[in-house]
């Protein structure tokens, strides 16, 4: 947790052999790979190359056509989205999912659902148990607020907020649920050029808690910047893999790119 | 549970603890004790529904189903088994929850109009069942002779009695249930109702957390109805039937869903409203509820609560109750 | 501003309502110069029950105003309070306590049916206010002893059975199949035809049941059918009981005969059966054939004189269940008449009338008794050119 | 026995048409507004009046009166979503479900004052006894019911599959705000279902009251029914409705026949709330589609 060098080590999530059909149209093609523990890894490509698919796979929202996800030993493929959070796989959305008639505060402490157990018998009764409990969720939020530096509106309702801070606090709620890797979809989509600094030190300070976090995203300055090992996607296919460098002199990813801009 | 709410809890609970003496006096309106023995009877099941509709987003039209499990589980234990009506209301709320976690499981995988409809089939269900089997409900002519509630070694007779037991129990169950809502799990609930996908990214288990939502309205219901027994002392199919299921999602609608509060008001006032104020159009009542109910609907989707920016203040008091 | 408004309007609603409720309460009654008489009445106005209900109130209001037009009872005049259950038993308790506290009546004629006055025994009882149901069910006035503020106008179904199986005996029938309605009447009387039929030697062969707003009862029939019975006994009021009948014509089961139970008489079911009520065979209560009655038949007079006034006033034949609501309002009368507004004197005075001449029956009550009708009350009846006759 | 089972599928068929058809209404006003009409069952017994009133009081023709009562019921769906349901469009599923049980409640209580509460009947269409066949009853009226029940399905199947008036309300139902886009007037066609519906449930109503009469009551059940039939085929199929009418039909009249005659609603019920369990978008849905619809 003290340096930031680039140390593999035993790969915390494996895929192997994902695929993944809607109908006719298929959005991963045996997609398989590895991400080592306590790195910051993006995965970039066009649109339409699969990257949110592939992350909605992970985190249960959807179940895979075949292969297998494994996170820590455990095979986590098809099973529901609470229970992966619980395993230890947090997530932020590409647009903004935030309880947006909740406060700030409130959102973060949603996040502390899977870490804490009193239900609704305890809460009826306000039992001793459940009370302590409620103070420490309502503290340990309060820990992650100051974290990603929202702790001055942690009483504004969520909804309210402008949409980097919105950013900010999806970040910080699915934190929040002691994740052992975090899944952020577009963290900087919609940011302007000091917010999406700011992000960039909040990635990596989630990094050095020992966090591994994967990250879609389409800036690649911040990815150059920040990410440690970059998997590029193509057409629901593994495209290319490496470190940022590499993966800047790859021919086939500018190719990519290049053919997809001109789509578009 | 938040300041405001406590304050608002103290109010009623003097308004009905005052009550009967403010209206007895009075011949005129004497009964409307009576009324309100019924009113808060109703008002466990619509509190919760409430839960159900308001915070877990979820439509139910087989409450008066439990109602009716609750009520004849009640009535047949006490009457035929001899059981204790206490200990049968127990055994009520136990019939209910394991129903409506049988029904629950399956059908709150579905949304909108198809849950409404598998509810709605269920409860229509349930009350062909109380018709037909006669040797256990006394089918359609209904069920007699059950014994009296009793208490500290008495029949609880008098309807002023009834009143303030009742009551007793609907402030008691406020109290469960907004300690609920200002949890953990009402959390859970609420963030269910705004955004099943990020509650389940945040491990809230939306199915399960719906079904237990289910469970507790039918468990109240089932409270209700056990109630609704000892009182009246008699049982009939119509007492349960799909007309009243309705009646109980109106009362939570013209009340207002977004806050319990609203579940009171709406059932205190439609209870009036379909027992007492609407007589005076006599044939015409019919037309006169369904203007009502049209006028709610098409005018103040809130409900009553929200008339006075009463939704504002739920807001601001849930703040104050994350603090507690 | 436009929350504000609403509120500033369904205010001054509530306050209106609550005004007209409390002016209603107390205006009426002001004009009389002696104290009025008060009888409270609950029937199944809407809802269900609403055919049963309807000619309840029309009957009673109309002796009401008869009453009052002969200068009341001794002086008082009659207010009748009457509430309209809905057919619901948590609204008819209601409506009975409303008429205990609020309008203080010390007696109260209905509830329409069994299931309403089931609900309603209880109070009546605590509040120890005479009670005179409309319903058929035993279960209303047994036991006597924890009964003893409820009496009941309408014959037992008892009674309606035995008359009817002591009729098929005499047709030598002994295989019957039963339908029955499920809503309380079909309910109760299906009770009564199977605890009654061994005593009576008679087996019940099929016994089918249907809603009481089914649109087709051939596949009950048709079952009955291939049980092979000697007669079939549809049992329920509504147009079911027409349902039955053109279904039984349509299946061509002319050979196994079609008894009805008292609720099918009503002209009414008469015309909307047309020519397939033809040898419909049922008993009946004497309102219902005032004209087939010999002249000396004792209750020949008030039945005659309640089928021309009700079909002056209303433009409608008389049914069965006004004929309750005429006993009931006229044992009320007689009580009010002899002993004064006393609930506890009323109920005496009913539990002792005796050779009480009413639309269904001489009443003879006891304490032993709070029906006084028996089945000797009931004619049996058969359908002939769109008419009643007299069964032989 | 084989004459108890044909007449058990006879009376199921004529039974089962009235579901279809009332399912049918439900259909036309979901698939182009997906506002599920509780107040359907009502125009079935709206339309059972009105042909006795025109019949019966005004002495019309039956024909004629047929004619007018569907006309007439068309028209009250006309007023029912131009003065209400076109006032809440916007508004939530539940607020949607409780507006149309309000507009029941309010047909149901204007036909009683309208009608009274007893039931009327009416001539049956053609005259002569019932048509036996290998010892089964057939009334007639059947026929005229599961004619007229066919000719309704085959033309609403033709009209929405050929017409372009048909084309436009099912695009209106799939994308209002590209069928506005393309030029389709969507209020008019909001308005054309509303009056399709109402008049098929009234035309339904018309040909049920002489077998079986009709008072103001009797709407809310038959709506049940069919609602039950149109859920059980898939909400939007017309195809699915008759077929999932003509089998809840048939199983409540073999359960009243072979089973118990009390529990024959429930068996529908309960074959309902299996297809919800099972197979949520209906006997006949498209899973895709179903997941598609804006709940």
């Amino acid at each position: 947790m003290t340096g930031t060098d680039f140390q593999p080590s035993a790969p915390i999530l494996k895929v192997s052999g994902l695929w993944m059909k809607f109908g006719g149209v298929t959005a991963l093609r045996d997609v398989s790979y590895e991400v080592p523990e306590k790195v910051i890894q993006a995965v970039i490509g066009p649109n339409g190359a699969g990257k949110t698919t592939l992350f909605n796979c992970i985190s249960g929202m959807l179940g895979p056509s075949e292969g297998s996800i494994t996170f820590l030993g455990q095979a986590i493929g098809g099973i529901a989205p609470h229970r992966i959070a619980v395993a230890g796989v947090a997530r932020t959305f590409q647009h903004v999912a935030l309880f947006k008639k909740m406060s700030v505060l409130e959102n973060v402490m949603m996040g502390r659902h899977p870490r804490t157990g009193s239900g609704f018998l305890a809460a009826g009764l306000r039992l001793p148990g459940m009370r302590s409990e409620e103070k420490l969720i309502r503290s340990r939020a309060l820990e992650y607020l100051e974290f990603a530096g929202l702790a001055g509106c942690a009483g504004v309702e969520s909804g309210t907020l402008p949409l980097g801070k919105q950013k900010i606090l999806e970040i910080a709620r699915a934190l929040a649920t002691e994740p052992r890797l975090i899944l952020l979809d577009e963290p900087a989509g919609g940011l302007n050029m000091k917010e999406t600094e700011d992000l960039g030190e909040l990635i990596q300070g989630i990094k050095k808690l020992g966090v591994t976090v994967m990250l879609v995203e389409h800036d690649m300055n911040l990815i150059m910047d920040i990410s440690d090992r970059v998997l590029v996607l193509h057409y629901g296919e593994v495209l290319a893999s490496g470190a940022p460098a590499e993966i800047k002199e790859n021919g086939a990813v500018v190719e990519a790119y290049l053919g997809a801009e001109d789509e578009e | 549970m938040g300041r405001k709410n406590w304050l608002i809890m103290l109010g009623a609970a003097i308004f009905i603890g005052v009550f009967p003496w403010l209206v007895m006096p009075f011949k005129a309106v004497s009964h409307y004790v009576d009324v309100m023995v019924f009113a808060g009877i109703f008002s466990l099941v619509c509190i919760g529904l409430s839960l159900l509709m308001g915070y877990a987003g979820q439509i139910s039209l087989a409450q008066a189903a439990f109602f009716g499990i609750g009520a004849y589980t009640s009535g047949i234990l006490t009457s035929k088994f001899g059981v204790n009506p206490w200990l049968a209301m127990g055994g009520g709320t136990v019939v209910c929850a394991t129903v409506a976690w049988v029904v629950g499981v399956p059908s709150l995988r579905l949304k909108g109009h198809y849950l409404a409809m598998a509810t709605l089939g269920f409860g229509v269900i349930v009350n062909i069942i109380f018709a037909e089997e006669v040797n256990w409900t006394g089918g359609p002519s209904g069920m007699i002779d059950i014994p009296y509630l009793r208490m500290f070694g008495r029949k609880i007779t008098s309807d002023l009695a009834w009143y303030y037991l009742v009551w007793g129990i609907v402030f008691l169950v406020l109290i469960f249930c907004f300690h609920v809502l200002h949890s953990r799990v009402g959390r859970a609930l609420r963030a269910i109702h705004e955004d099943e996908r990020a509650a389940e990214s945040v491990g809230v288990p939306t199915a399960g957390f719906k079904v237990r939502v289910f469970m507790l309205s039918a468990v109240l219901a089932s409270i209700a109805g056990s109630l609704y027994t000892h009182y009246v002392t008699c049982l009939n199919p119509s007492s349960f039937n799909l007309m009243w299921s309705i009646r109980f999602v109106l009362m939570v609608m013209v009340g207002g869903m977004q806050s319990l509060w609203g579940a009171l008001v709406g059932t205190v006032l439609m209870t009036f409203v379909g027992n007492e104020w609407l007589q005076v159009f006599a044939e015409l009542e019919i037309l006169a509820y369904g203007a009502i109910l049209l006028v709610v609907a098409l005018f103040l989707p809130g409900g009553i609560v929200s008339i006075g920016g009463f939704r504002r203040k739920r807001r601001q008091s849930a703040l104050e109750g994350a603090g507690t | 501003m436009k929350s504000a408004k609403n509120l500033i309007g369904l205010t001054v609603l509530g306050l209106l309502i609550t005004a007209a409720v409390l002016f209603w309460s107390k205006g009426e009654g002001i004009a009389a110069e002696k104290e009025p008489y008060k009888i409270g009445a609950v029937f199944s106005i809407t809802g269900g029950a609403s055919l049963l209900g309807e000619p309840e109130k029309k009957t009673a209001e109309m002796i009401r105003d008869e009453i009052n037009k002969q200068g009341g009872i001794d002086g008082h005049p009659l207010e009748l309070i009457i509430y309209d259950d809905e057919t619901d038993p948590t609204k008819c308790n209601l409506a009975v306590k409303k008429l205990i506290k609020k309008d203080e009546v010390p007696v109260i004629i209905g509830p329409s049916t069994s299931g309403t006055s089931l609900a309603v025994v209880g109070v009546a009882e605590e509040a120890q206010v005479p009670l005179v149901s409309c319903a058929a069910s035993y279960k209303i006035v047994t036991p006597v002893e924890t009964h003893k503020w409820i009496f009941k106008v309408a014959g037992s179904d008892s009674h309606v059975v035995g008359k009817m199986f002591d009729y098929m005996k005499s047709k030598k029938v002994s295989k019957i199949g039963i339908m029955t309605v499920s809503d309380g009447f079909g309910a109760s009387g299906r009770e009564e035809l199977v605890r009654l039929a061994p005593e009576y030697g008679i087996t019940i062969v099929a016994d089918e049941r249907y809603g009481p707003q089914d649109t087709d009862l051939s596949a009950q029939l048709t079952k009955i059918r291939s049980a092979q019975p000697d007669a079939v006994v549809n049992w329920s009021t509504g147009p079911t009981q027409v349902l039955a009948v053109k279904n039984w014509r349509d299946l061509g089961m002319d050979k196994i005969p079609l008894y009805q139970s008292h609720g099918f008489g009503n002209l009414k079911n008469l015309e909307l059966a047309g020519k397939a009520a033809e040898g419909v065979i049922l008993p009946l209560a004497r309102v219902n054939v005032g004209n087939l009655l010999p002249d000396d038949q004792p209750q020949k007079k008030v039945i005659m004189e309640y089928t021309k006034s009700y079909d002056e006033r209303y433009k409608e034949p008389v049914s069965s269940f006004g004929g309750h609501a005429w006993d009931s309002m006229h044992i009320a009368i007689a009580a009010l008449k002899a002993v004064g507004p006393d609930p506890a004197k009323i109920r005496d005075h009913i539990e002792n009338t005796k050779d009480f001449v009413g639309q269904h029956g001489i009443f003879k009550m006891s304490p032993q008794d709070h029906n006084g009708l028996s089945k000797d009350d009931l004619e049996m009846v058969v359908v002939k050119d769109g008419k009643w006759a007299l069964a032989k | 026995m084989g004459t108890d089972f044909l007449q058990y599928v006879i009376s199921g068929i004529t039974i089962g048409a009235i579901y279809a058809m009332v399912a049918i209404g439900y259909n036309i006003i979901y698939s182009v507004t997906e506002i599920i009409n509780f107040a359907q069952g009502e125009f079935v017994m709206l339309g059972g009046l009105f042909a006795v009133f025109f019949a019966g009081t005004l002495h019309l023709p039956l024909y004629l009166a047929f004619i007018c009562a569907v006309a007439v019921a068309g028209c009250i769906g006309l007023a029912m979503d131009r003065f209400i349901i076109g006032r809440a469009r916007e508004s939530s599923v539940l607020s949607l479900i409780i507006i149309t049980i309000a507009v029941s409640i309010l047909l149901k209580g204007s036909a009683m004052l309208g009608w009274g509460k007893d039931p009327y009947s009416l001539p049956a269409f053609s005259s002569g006894g019932p048509i036996m066949v290998a010892g089964a009853a057939i009334q007639p009226q059947a026929l005229w019911i599961i004619g007229i029940c066919a000719l309704v399905v085959i033309s609403l199947t033709l009209f929405f599959r050929k017409s372009v008036y048909g084309q436009a309300m099912l695009a209106c139902a799939n994308n209002p705000q590209a069928a506005r886009l393309v030029g389709i007037p969507v209020r008019y066609m909001v308005f054309l279902s509303f009056i399709l519906s109402a008049a098929i449930g009234a035309a339904a109503g018309v040909i049920i009251t002489p077998v079986s009469m009709m008072e103001y009551e009797r709407g809310a059940l038959l709506g049940l029914k069919g609602f039950g039939a149109a859920a059980l085929g898939g909400l939007g199929q017309f195809f699915g409705a008759l077929v999932a009418g003509l089998i809840l039909g048939l199983a409540e009249s073999f359960c009243a026949g072979y089973l118990s005659s009390g529990y024959k609603d429930a068996v529908a019920l309960v074959l309902l709330l299996m297809v919800l369990f099972l197979k949520p978008e209906g006997l006949f849905g498209n899973r895709e589609a179903a997941r598609l619809k804006k709940f």
